[in-house]
């Protein structure tokens, strides 16, 4: 499979459900390492993953997985793993059996499918929990399992969707961790969470959407960087803010100074000339400046700006 | 005078290994946040402050209360939003923590009134009116935390509140938790795999691991570590590492950034992050300098301080002490 | 003039509210009768009992008119009344039963379900609240459907007597009001104990409506079978069909007053099936026991249910 | 020892935690199974699930009870005074309540939940995002139904003969497991489509069986042939009918006379087929059911939402 077919490809795509509109003309391709997919609830995600997985037809649009359509075309599935977001549980049978009897199906011979379900579920951490029924397990063991079944065939495409969720800190920096490896490994995998907080520490590509639309791709400095609309907010920490106030006030960057605990708050239209000004201030060592720090960069600002 | 106090509490279910263990700790009033791995014994030490669990060897005082004898008077002044998705059958929002406030012991016209304020009050709006199964996570969540306090508790424990919501709804709950606990003094005990927000609202936090108690914190505790400093620079980045070094600075690390490039039309320059360890007091000046003369702008400085999941996770792999 | 808080307010009323168990069970009968299927049963019960009412009545001016012109008996309407009052409980006695399962299935089993109970549990009841309130709440709904009717029609036929004799009939023929009572508490101690005892065994709601009604309406064979078996297994049998007791509890006094021959040739099961007949019918001390039993499970199991901590922070 | 304040920590690195990650080593894979292969893993799973040690045990358990019951309440009915033999009370028994009652039952039960118990666990996510076509997976699963429901059905049946020990003739143990096998398949076949297609399958299983195998079949005339159980009795009583009639004077009596249906002796009977129309009858309906099974199931979105 040539590397330019290598992920996954949304062309336009339209869902709707009887009339609600699920996704409404989305195009967005996704390649080799960690993209982040996020969006307030009802925006389409668990749609979009469905599309992907084949498991719905888009009513407009074409999907391309690995650069095939995945609706009703099982070989495309060789290749893709997915963690869903609700339990999905055999109550009857051990977590090893139904983990074999899943990975035989992606078409391995019964002993290494007996062998690769054995190390998937070592690798999430419930070795010694094998033997047990998945209906005993408590929510973060049935996480866990829930990762394994789709690690176990080692796909090129990886969806998961919430793959932290009800795991303890522990486990979810193992789990960030075998997500940033997968990614660099140069696989395909697509993260769907609502905590931007570990979305941003497994992927620097987001992908943003609202009411079944694309708002937003990109890395989130990227993003940041195209919302010039919203002024960036910069935290000045000092032990002097009135004296500092005033040399701020005269930068022409500056907009608003706000005295808050610990320093100044400035919002700023032009960043470059703005931090440029600071350094200098700071060299010149006429008002003491302990700290510098933009305050609505990350992630969490970004989602907030674009979903208001 | 703390809220909870504990003094050698061991709980152990049939001849399982004791889910507590001689647990001694104190809870201070605010919010607390209380961490603890799978399985270290959060869910057994918040159903004997409950008084749900009679059986088990300590003392266990609650609001001046003994958790074992007078267990219904505990329970009337504390409220408790469970993880588990609860909803009841067949039952509007009102009707429901109406009903939820009737068992505290309130007359059902009172539990009525609460029940429209507190479900306003954590913004149902219209939602009141229909059944809660068909409520979305969210609104179901503020659900739980209309009937935790509905009766006005002086002490609530809140299990994941923030599980499965969207940014937007994490942030409204989360004021309306932080509004509780400053404005209204309520005491929170805060359990919660996801650290980041238990360190944007606790005050304190208490560790659990394998039954024992390992440890408390106090979150302004979280002092920087002296001279260790992370810093931004924006624009031509070669040479700036090596500047750093001959200014005395060491350098500990540095982040994978962004290289320069010209999409848009706009020119965006380079950026990149190092975290450095810089001797002396005007540390931060001395690296504005070094900025400066390396033609490169300083888009964020500031001193590294340690977050609640790095102490955490150390706290965990300390050997165990007994 | 002042701007009042606008956010959270504490609550200074007082926690003296009604009683846990009261709530409890106000809020179970609230419930059921919120619910098509029950308030369905209400009205088709309402509508048989105006139907046998009528029908009484037409017999009334029939027999005053016969009485008039023959100066003949009033007694063979009478002796009626009880007959009627049984055809009626027999007919809606399918009501009944499917009216018990409907309520009482959900009784616990909706609070294991949706983990209503960790809610109610942190709050300061007591698990004999909890079991209170709910049991309460069969009794009081079966109320309409097995007790009212036949008092009513009861009163009914006292009052349709000539004026000055209702009292003296009412008096007289008190047997059959406490047939009726008697016919309401058997079936209230068992449909309440049998439903509490499977609610309180399983969250599934179908599960419980579906073993509920199989017990209920398979009652029938456990009699047959019991009628071929012999010795105290078979009496046990017999009296497991739980709505044939509490019919069997409300004609068994008419029936030994019948069955001296008192009665004379009354019209009630022939003399040639009686010896038969007889057989089929359980022990009426056996048919309390099964009472006694079913409740105190019911019972006792829900008081467990609500003792059990399923708080699972 | 509990200590208080927790001593300061070291440069922040990556933290290893207790269970380590070995991400490159990761077993062969292969392409896409062939269906069949596909086909045997699910059934295989379907019947593991089935088959299970306690749900076997209860199963036989309820199999062989009923067969005894039945049994033993022919037996009761042949003692009474004018009643016809033995024998014909089991010939009309199997009939009455196990072609008509019993083994649909049986196939409600067993084969009906066995696909649409993937979608309420919504295990059936796993399936669709693996290497094996939906068509595979409906068939599968179905068969994993269908057998165990034969099997249990047999049992039924041989167990009333069984009990009864009234002598019948041999041809019984050969067309009872036929007729338990067909019942399992034709109705099995409805109730595993109805439960792919509606969310609540078992409602939709009941309303069907009161619908076409209680009021159709019980109609007078030509329309009974629409039902499946027309089918059914046609190959029960032209397999047995000749072997019991020998043997009991009450069947020859009802066979001579017109042959009246055993539910509702109003209804003037309408002749049974042959046994080999009946059996084609039975295979195309199944067939045709089948085929709207997989169609629905290769078309649909799965949206799998609660």
């Amino acid at each position: 499979m040539s590397a330019a077919q290598a992920g996954i490809v949304l062309d336009r795509i339209s869902k709707w459900y009887g009339e609600v509109m699920a996704l409404n003309e989305v195009s967005a391709e996704f390649g080799p390492g960690v993209t982040g997919l996020l969006g307030p609830n009802g925006a389409g995600k668990s749609t979009l993953i469905k599309l992907i997985c084949g498991m719905l037809q888009p009513n407009l649009g074409q999907v391309l997985v690995n650069g095939k359509t995945p609706f009703n075309r099982p070989s495309v599935m060789t290749r893709v793993g997915l963690c869903p977001e609700q339990d999905a549980l055999y109550p009857q049978t051990s977590a090893w059996n139904a983990l074999t009897y899943l990975t035989r199906l992606q078409g391995f011979s019964a002993r290494d499918a007996r062998m690769g379900a054995r190390r998937a579920l070592e690798r999430v951490g419930l070795e010694n929990d094998l033997g047990r029924s998945v209906a005993g397990y408590s929510k973060g063991m049935r996480q866990r399992f829930k990762l394994a079944q789709a690690l176990a065939h080692d796909p090129d495409v990886i969806i998961l969707d919430e793959p932290l969720n009800g795991l303890d800190p522990p486990g979810r920096r193992t789990f960030s961790e075998l997500i940033r490896a997968l990614g660099a490994e140069g696989k395909c995998l697509l993260v769907s969470s609502h905590i931007l907080h570990e979305v941003e520490s497994v992927a620097r590509r987001i992908v943003v959407l609202n009411f079944g639309r694309v708002l937003a791709d990109g890395t989130s400095r990227e993003l940041r960087r195209e919302l010039p609309e919203f002024p960036l907010t910069v935290r000045l920490t000092t032990s002097e803010p009135a004296e500092l106030a005033r040399h701020i006030v005269a930068i022409d960057g500056a907009r608003r100074v706000e005295h808050v605990d610990g320093g100044l708050e400035v919002l700023t239209h032009h960043p470059a000339e703005f931090f440029d000004a600071v350094s200098e201030l700071a060299t010149s060592g006429t008002v003491p400046i302990e700290a510098v720090t933009p305050m609505d960069e990350d992630l969490e600002a970004v989602f907030r700006y674009l979903t208001q | 005078m703390s809220i909870v106090s504990i003094q050698n509490l061991t709980k152990a279910y049939g001849s399982r290994p004791p889910a507590l263990r001689d647990v001694s700790l104190e809870i201070e009033p605010g919010v607390t946040g209380l961490l603890g791995p799978n399985g270290a014994g959060k869910s057994t030490l918040l159903q004997c402050v409950l008084g749900l669990l009679p059986d088990f060897d300590g003392e266990v005082r609650v609001l001046g209360l003994d958790a074992r004898r007078q267990r219904r008077e505990v329970r009337r002044r504390v409220g408790f939003m469970p993880e588990t998705d609860t909803y009841l059958y067949e039952m509007t929002g009102i009707r429901a923590v109406r009903l939820l406030g009737q068992l505290t012991g309130m007359p059902r016209n009172e539990a009525l009134r609460r029940a429209h304020e507190l479900l306003h009050h954590v913004g149902l709006g219209e939602a009141v009116y229909r059944d809660v199964k068909e409520y979305s996570t969210g609104m179901r969540q503020r659900f739980k935390l209309a009937q935790a306090m509905v009766h006005d508790p002086e002490l609530v424990f809140l299990d994941e509140p923030l599980a499965g919501l969207d940014p937007k709804a994490r942030d409204e709950l989360l004021k309306l938790i932080k509004d509780l606990a400053v404005e209204h003094g309520k005491h929170v005990i805060w359990s919660s795999h996801i650290l980041p927000d238990v360190q944007k609202v606790a005050d304190s936090v208490v560790v659990l691991h394998h039954g024992r108690f390992r440890g408390r914190f106090h979150l302004e505790d979280l002092a920087p570590r002296v001279g260790r400093f992370h810093i931004e620079a924006e624009g031509d980045l070669e040479h700036f590492e090596s500047a750093l070094e001959a200014g005395g600075v060491t350098v500990i690390g540095a982040d994978e950034g962004e290289g320069p490039e010209t999409g848009g039309g706009t020119l965006v320059e380079a950026r990149r992050g190092w975290t450095v360890d810089v001797a002396g007091d005007d540390a931060a000046r001395k690296l504005f300098a070094i900025a400066r003369e390396s033609g490169v702008r300083v888009r964020s400085l500031g001193q590294v301080a340690e977050d609640l999941e790095d102490i955490f996770l150390r706290i965990l792999r300390d050997p165990e002490s007994d | 003039m002042a701007v009042y808080a606008r956010g959270y307010r504490t609550y200074d009323g007082d926690f003296r509210g009604p009683p846990v168990a009261w709530t409890i069970f106000r809020e179970g009968v609230a419930q059921a009768l919120r619910r098509k299927g029950f308030r369905w049963i209400l009205n088709i019960t309402a509508f048989i009992l105006l139907a046998t009412a009528g029908m009484i009545y037409i017999q009334v001016i029939v027999e005053k008119q016969a009485q008039r012109l023959t100066g003949g008996m009033v007694r063979a309407q009478l002796m009626e009344l009880d007959q009627i009052i049984h055809g009626f409980h027999a007919t809606t006695m399918f009501l009944v039963s499917l009216g018990a399962v409907l309520v009482g299935s959900g009784l616990v089993a909706d609070d294991l379900r949706t983990r209503a109970l960790s809610l109610f549990l942190v709050r300061p009841i007591r698990p004999v609240d909890y079991m209170l309130g709910k049991a309460l709440v069969l009794p009081a709904l079966l109320i309409p459907l097995a007790l009212l009717p036949g008092l009513v029609l009861w009163l009914l036929v006292g009052l349709w007597q000539p004026p000055g004799e209702t009292w003296t009939f009412l008096q007289e023929h008190s047997d059959i009001a406490w047939n009726v009572t008697r016919f309401y508490l058997v079936g209230a101690a068992q449909l309440t104990g049998l439903l509490l005892l499977l609610s309180s065994r399983t969250p599934r709601r179908g599960l419980v409506i579906g073993l509920s009604a199989a017990i209920l309406f398979g009652g029938p064979v456990l009699r047959a079978i019991g009628r071929l078996v012999l010795g105290p297994i078979g009496t046990l049998l017999k009296s497991l069909d739980l709505p044939n007791n509490m019919l069997w509890s409300f004609t068994r006094d008419r029936r030994e007053w019948q069955f001296e021959g008192q009665g004379g040739g009354g019209r009630w099961g022939g003399t040639t099936g009686e010896e038969r007949w007889l057989q089929w019918q359980p022990d009426p001390t056996v048919i309390y026991i099964v009472c006694f039993v079913l409740l105190a499970a019911g019972l006792y199991f829900t008081w467990r249910r609500a003792r059990s901590v399923e708080v699972d922070a | 020892m509990s200590h208080d304040v927790i001593p300061p920590a070291d440069a922040k690195q990556p933290v290893e935690a207790d269970r380590p990650i070995d991400v490159a080593s990761h077993a062969p894979r292969r392409g896409m199974r062939a269906p069949l292969a596909g086909f045997l893993i699910v059934m295989g799973q379907g019947l593991r699930e089935a088959l299970q040690p306690k749900r076997l045990i209860v199963s036989i358990a309820i199999m062989v009870g009923l067969g005894a019951a039945i049994a033993f309440g022919a037996r009761a009915e042949a003692d009474r005074p004018f009643r016809r033999d033995l024998l014909f009370q089991i010939w009309e028994g199997i009939d009455l309540w196990v072609l008509q009652i019993l083994l649909p039952l049986v196939a409600l039960i067993l084969v009906g939940p066995v696909y649409s118990r993937e979608l309420r666990q919504r295990t059936m996510v796993y399936h669709l995002v693996r290497p094996v076509s939906r068509t595979t997976v409906f068939l599968a699963r179905f068969v994993s139904g269908v057998l165990p429901a034969a099997v249990f059905g047999t049992l039924l049946c041989l167990s009333i003969i069984a009990f009864a020990d009234a002598g019948a003739p041999p041809e019984v143990w050969t067309a009872l497991p036929l007729l338990a096998f067909f019942a399992a398949l034709v109705l099995g076949a409805i109730y595993c489509t109805l439960g792919a297609i509606f969310k609540r399958g078992l409602i939709a299983g009941l309303l069907y069986t009161f619908m076409m195998e209680v009021i159709v079949a019980g109609l007078p005339g030509n329309i009974q042939t629409l039902s499946v159980r027309f089918h059914l009795r046609s190959l029960y009583h032209g397999l047995v009918d000749p072997a019991f009639a020998e043997r009991s004077e009450g069947v020859r009596s009802r066979i001579d006379g017109t042959m009246q249906s055993a539910s509702n002796p109003l209804v003037e009977a309408v002749p049974f087929d042959p046994p080999q129309t009946a059996v084609m009858m039975l295979l195309g309906i199944a067939l045709a059911i089948l085929i709207i099974g997989v169609t629905h199931v290769r078309s649909r979105d799965f949206a799998l939402k609660d």
